[in-house]
């Protein structure tokens, strides 16, 4: 049967065998966790194995037919990759998740002080400005605080409305012609809230900063065009859209790329080794050290396979669908608090709330007695939660495999745990 | 539903009503801990005199389980020799480590047992451990301060 | 049938899918390129499969079954890597590969500079120095040459002698109270040689340096174990013992580990989190930032249960038997040249080689047109080749599943060669 | 054996006897370049007369197919303008790239044509494409340095 936004859910959910499974003495699994790692249909499990069953080997290595075989299946999920987010395949970078993709540009900005004058642009030092927002995830925010005292550099960073909206009141004070780097988040994790990236990208690149997006929660969800966004960087994880952990992606606008000193070094990324030093191979190579992620890269290129036959659109209506679902139902349920928009204006799948009177933790725990899996925490968003008052939250976050059977159970499982724990 | 096991009468009674709650001055040491993973923490005071625990006092935001077994440390500790709380504190350590396959010793840890269901849960092992960390790091330091 | 010395090698090739297959038209696949990567069996691919059709989520973050289960195979899989190469638990941090682990103490070492006092013994500066070999893979070269470059210290090296060993003549002006790092092969990926591992490690300590030994080579190869050696850190991939890609280990002893500031910062490795500020997590969490490569772990786990069950005594004097039947074979064919020691004593099973007016690239051709896959050229570790005035090399490399026809198809092959390119 | 159509008998008569090897004097820019994943590298000069290439001299070291492509090189560059040279070089360039899908035109490529097979091993492009590489940075830079 399929649902009302056209997407055969139940045909989707037979590709999953994850979703077969029960949990807790036999309770059917609702898996309403896909922000923190989504699930893997087999044509990606079949993919990757079919690789190393066949094809495996070192790849840009070899001369014999195993390493041409593994190179060209290893290039080939780049390009599909690259032409997914609008994108070319040089300009993309494998790494092993989002979090690598954005330390790899925090240290080649102060590698850069160590590296020739071609990488005079991505110098920093005291007196030049980072500029972060108050609702990204640890890892678009840590890395640039270790930036910043590495070279001196000032953090800064937008604030959060109260209804978990990007407060840009503030932007001319923010993004000054001291910027060098404004980075921040597509989607929050947390919220949902969507930000306006071509608007933040385009007085960015008026200010002369570079523009580092954090992709995680919007590559997987809907469709994304990095040049048509107009950011310089951008980051996403392949364990969170269908494909396999160990996998993640940079993007670097071309010019960026060949002017920007190496991060990692060692073998593959080299264009001449003495004994004293080396020089390094064009990008993407430049980036990629070390044997890496193959039958990953591959698994991952199934996945955006997967994901194009689907439809991107189709995907984001579906969890409107969804979300909109749970966001009315928990509206409905007393003592109940959406931290985020509570409406679906820029907004993605991800639905963090509170409870009055029980912590999430307990929450969680009742959620999870009922074959309900949800996140609870602060979901690496720390500071953003100091900043909205609450220690934790509950998040549901929803894939285009879940549906409304799986927003009952998350209302279902909210009273049980109001009853549960004698709030009213 | 399993929840009954884990959430026993006496740890939502425990967080209901929490024992010792608040932070006192006098003391000899403080310690703050935190749970990475879920934000839970929790700023706990000593008090000794001599070998003798005199006084806990505590403040912190946490779950059920992390609310309620600082309380019941507060209980267990409270009047001891610094010896005797170290071996609670093993005793509800080892508890709490062993996967549900640990016997608590009512004799030892009283309203302690009530924690065994949490031994089933890794997730929530950290949780129950909060205070006692809180609680022997404060007791390490306040020796520290005195030597 | 299994072969002298004890190893059922028929048998445990049906274990590898890949090895079934043919190459060039038709061609049995000689796979003599493991020191590249190594072909993993069913077991290691089942587990993979397994873990992610049943337990996959995010580890160490989430509250529910799945979380929990996933985070038990995750650590379980740590327990059982750490036990083989013995060390603890927490002295290992999964990493992407090799190349990353060493990255990950070169940038430490770096970041030392603006972290606290508890990380003194890591800081490096001018006046110091730092000392590798010219044996070296690249990856155990660039990633010193670089941080030379980022703190002022001093690049030296141990030289190699004409039969492929290291040079240790000078050790005493090499290591001295300057030395702060000693970085060095346990085998060579080219020459085959092993290196006197705990003498060095004992000057080292002597003199107040760390050692970081690379065991990319010896670790799939021969029991090994870190405490024993005596070694600070070491590092090693599991593509090259049967394991996944993008899954590596940095083992590091307990007391370094925790004394040293991380490297890239994100989720998970955190302690406290404010926006102009953190804490960070004890090791091996402070370590790994991000959604870590968890069924890549989880597959590296069943590789060192298969090579355990086989034994790594007899994988150890298979190759033996392998690489003395090379030696002794390719010393028979007039124009080979063996680059490296041309006995077995302190020698492991690569072995490289030349053929006097054939270029390895061209020989590699004709090799792989027979289905005899090996690899040509530096092998990552140029310096090593221009110190022994070739170019490039040819390289076989063996493991558990090659037998002696995959000796004669090589020894063959080079006479074919030879042949084709009418020298004599 | 599909090694003779690899290795055809022009290439292997251009490696053994390589044409206008040697590095030579006088020249307007000289070229290094190298293939990272097997060390072979390329020392390339060139010599303009106006828009003519009067000279091409090269030394370098590298399997038969870099070398012999070098020195196919020198035989379809020497004496033509530098817009010829470019035509050839795509052409050369659109052949090995093909993935044996492209049909050499002899007329423009002579010796070059016997590369066809090298389209279809991935691996060793980077060794067909060595020496024209270098020559085409060589005159760029000559250009550069005359402008
Ligand atoms: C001796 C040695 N060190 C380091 C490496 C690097 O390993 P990886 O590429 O898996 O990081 C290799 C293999 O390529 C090796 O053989
Ligand atoms: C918004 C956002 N950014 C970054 C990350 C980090 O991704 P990873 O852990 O795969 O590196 C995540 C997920 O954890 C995320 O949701």
């Amino acid at each position: 049967m399929s649902s009302a936004d056209g997407l055969d859910v139940a045909a989707l959910r037979k590709d999953f065998p994850i979703l077969q499974r029960t949990v807790r003495d036999g309770k059917p699994l609702h898996y309403i966790d896909s922000g923190a790692t989504s699930q893997r249909p087999r044509q990606v499990l079949d993919a990757e194995r079919e690789f190393l069953e066949t094809s495996n080997a070192a790849v840009h290595r070899g001369a014999h037919q195993l390493a041409e075989e593994a190179t060209d299946a290893y290039e080939g999920a780049r390009q599909k990759i690259a032409d997914f987010v609008g994108a070319a395949a040089d300009e993309l970078v494998f790494v092993k998740n989002a979090t690598e993709g954005i330390n790899l540009v925090a240290y080649a900005m102060s590698n850069a002080s160590v590296a020739g004058p071609e990488s005079e642009r991505f110098r920093l030092g005291p007196g030049d400005e980072i500029v972060v927002t108050e609702m990204e995830h640890h890892a678009n925010l840590v890395p640039w605080q270790q930036l910043a005292l590495r070279t001196g550099a000032t953090l800064k960073w937008f604030g959060v409305t109260d209804d978990g909206r990007l407060d840009l009141s503030a932007v001319d004070e923010l993004i000054t012609a001291k910027t060098r780097i404004v980075a921040f988040t597509h989607q929050s994790n947390v919220l949902g809230t969507v930000t306006p990236v071509a608007t933040l990208a385009a007085k960015a690149r008026a200010a002369g900063a570079l523009t580092v997006l954090d992709a995680c929660q919007s590559v997987p969800h809907q469709k994304v065009d990095f040049r048509a966004l107009g950011v310089d960087f951008a980051v996403f994880s392949g364990h969170k859209m269908l494909g396999p952990s160990g996998v993640g992606v940079l993007y670097g606008r071309r010019a960026l790329l060949e002017a920007m000193p190496p991060f990692l070094t060692g073998g593959s990324m080299i264009e001449m080794v003495q004994m004293a030093s080396s020089t390094f191979a064009p990008p993407p190579q430049r980036f990629e050290a070390g044997v890496p992620m193959t039958s990953q890269a591959v698994g991952l290129g199934a996945a955006v396979d997967y994901l194009s036959v689907v439809g991107m659109d189709r995907i984001n209506a579906h969890e409107h669908l969804l979300t909109e679902a749970a966001l009315r139902g928990l509206a409905e349920i007393p003592g109940v608090t959406i931290v985020g928009p509570a409406d679906m204006k820029d907004r993605g799948g991800a639905v963090s709330f509170v409870i009055d009177g029980v912590h999430p933790h307990d929450a969680g725990q009742v959620l999870d007695d009922l074959g309900v899996a949800v996140r609870v925490g602060h979901h690496c968003a720390w500071p953003l939660h100091r900043r909205l008052g609450i220690p934790a939250s509950i998040r549901a976050s929803f894939y285009l495999y879940n549906d409304l059977d799986d927003v009952t159970a998350l209302l279902d499982g909210v009273r049980e745990t109001k009853r549960f724990f004698g709030v009213s | 539903m399993q929840m009954e096991q884990l959430y026993q009468e006496i740890i939502l009674d425990h967080y209901k009503n929490p024992h010792g709650r608040g932070l006192r001055d006098p003391f000899d040491a403080e310690s703050f801990q935190v749970n990475p993973t879920c934000g839970d923490e929790v700023t706990l005071r000593v008090k000794l005199d001599g070998e003798t625990v005199t006084d806990v006092s505590y403040e912190g935001q946490g779950c059920s389980i992390s609310q309620a077994s600082t309380s019941v440390l507060t209980d267990l500790v409270v009047g001891r020799s610094v010896g005797e709380a170290f071996k609670t504190l093993d005793a509800f350590t080892e508890l709490m480590q062993g996967k549900g396959q640990v016997e608590p010793d009512e004799d030892v840890l009283e309203d302690g047992v009530a924690f065994a269901g949490v031994a089933k849960y890794p997730a929530r092992v950290k949780c129950a451990l909060l205070g006692w960390m809180a609680f022997k790091d404060a007791v390490v330091r306040a020796e520290g301060n005195a030597a």
